[in-house]
């Protein structure tokens, strides 16, 4: 089981490499610009959607982008407790950036 | 459990470098050990002493110092990272024959070894990168 | 010779392009080394291994590379040791005039 | 206790930024401490690998020189992304020998299959 963390904007190959590569039951922590694949009907959140991961955003970076309020259904908000506890339970992270 | 966190995120753009500093914080708080955060690429430029942040907005430098100051932190920038972007402690200063040192004394300067070292010895690592 | 200025601190060559071998000489000589024909063996390895792979070797991959090229006798690190006492890897570059390691290793 | 494995990945071309040395660096680095990662060349890694490269005229070294050197350091499989290589037209021809090409599916049990990730 793998945490990715996303760090870069929807528009980034990145991204695409990341949901390519995902597997069942891996977990997804948007960051940063990252956070805009949660915007509610954008495509990025349809896409991510679609892979059947869990979905996460981190809550200060969301909310500086304005995305807090506008944000798909099925992704959860953490805090940076939060975000320990994800490497907690995923043994390893890949980082998209 | 024990972290090894690697921060390549430069703290001067974007929010890479300041999310790894609260990260290691809430892992310290979550009672887990951080034996070491290693500084590569841009993330170096945390440790730059010189560096000046507006006011009203966080100093990343300070707030890695800060947290290395409470905890025990063990901070190392990557020498080669360092020395080509001007981060030099009195050590490699005067190896290298130049006035500056520029490193601020919560950092030191150590080889990739000890990120060898570090991810060896980690239950858990993790890696903070920013836009390159 | 080279005036003293030629070189930094820890004896490095500041310019790469000021190697010759006579340059090779006063390295190692400032190191307490006459050179003699093995040295030079290894000398020419790792003037070889920079022109092949534009780096400087760890002991790791020298030890290798001399097996690969010199044979089995030669690529092990007691006789790279007993040539270049201490860090061969470090030392040889030196003196054969590869870029000063940034101590990353 | 047996050390961890680490599987690096490399996702940047070679000279547009520093993250593609700094990933060889550290895999050099860990290498020459007896303790050699998997290296996967995803996305725009795979642009590392081509030949040719003379990066004198850019004043640094050659990035494909100095991966030549990985099977003195005792890494003698590279591991690269094929959707990646075929989107930049790239063939096994043009990757150095111990370069492996590989799927998705592949590439997810790397991902999964180290203790640790250093993602560059």
């Amino acid at each position: 089981m793998v945490l990715h963390t996303v760090n870069c904007p929807p528009s980034h190959p990145a991204l695409g490499q990341c949901l390519r590569l995902l597997a069942p039951g891996d977990a997804l922590l948007l960051l940063g610009d990252g956070v805009y694949a949660a915007l509610a009907g954008s495509r990025a959140a349809a896409e991510l959607a679609a892979s059947g991961a869990a979905l996460h955003v981190l809550d200060v970076d969301a909310r500086a982008a304005g995305v807090l309020e506008r944000l798909a259904d099925g992704v959860s908000v953490c805090d940076d407790e939060g975000f320990v506890a994800l490497t907690e339970r995923y043994p390893r992270q890949q980082a998209w950036y | 459990m024990n972290y090894a966190l690697l921060v390549l995120a430069s703290p001067f753009s974007g929010t890479g470098s300041l999310t790894a500093a609260r990260f290691a914080e809430a892992a310290l708080g979550r009672g887990h050990h951080i034996a070491r955060v290693f500084f590569l690429d841009q993330g170096v430029g945390a440790g730059m002493a010189t560096a000046v942040s507006p006011q009203g907005e966080a100093d990343p430098v300070a707030r890695w110092a800060d947290l290395a100051a409470r905890h025990d932190l063990e901070l190392v920038l990557c020498v080669s990272s360092a020395l080509k972007r001007g981060l030099l402690d009195d050590t490699e200063a005067a190896r290298y024959e130049r006035e500056a040192h520029t490193v601020h004394p919560a950092f030191e300067i150590g080889g990739l070894g000890l990120l060898v070292e570090a991810t060896a010895q980690a239950d858990r690592v993790v890696t903070f990168g920013g836009s390159a | 010779m080279l005036p003293d200025s030629a070189f930094d601190k820890e004896g490095f060559l500041r310019e790469l392009d000021d190697w010759s071998p006579a340059v090779a000489e006063q390295l190692a000589a400032a190191e307490g080394i006459a050179l003699g024909a093995a040295h030079w063996e290894v000398i020419e390895l790792l003037r070889d291994y920079y022109r092949q792979f534009e780096s400087s070797p760890a002991m790791r991959p020298l030890v290798k590379y001399c097996a690969l090229k010199l044979g089995p006798d030669k690529g092990k690190s007691i006789y790279l040791m007993s040539l270049f006492p201490g860090s061969p890897a470090k030392l040889g570059s030196k003196i054969a005039g590869l870029p000063k390691p940034d101590n990353c290793l | 206790m047996s050390a961890p494995s680490v599987l690096l990945v490399t996702r940047h071309a070679p000279y547009g930024a520093s993250l593609a040395r700094s990933a060889l660096d550290a895999a050099l680095a860990a290498a020459a401490f007896d303790r050699p990662p998997t290296l996967l060349f995803l996305g725009d890694g795979v642009l590392q690998l081509l030949p040719g490269q003379d990066a004198s005229g850019i004043g640094t070294r050659s990035h494909r020189r100095v991966l030549d050197s990985l099977p003195l350091y005792g890494i003698d499989t590279l591991y690269v992304d094929s959707q990646a290589l075929a989107g930049h037209d790239l063939t096994a021809a043009d990757l150095p020998p111990g370069a492996r090409p590989v799927d998705d599916a592949a590439i997810r049990a790397l991902l999964a299959g180290h203790d640790h990730i250093l993602g560059f």
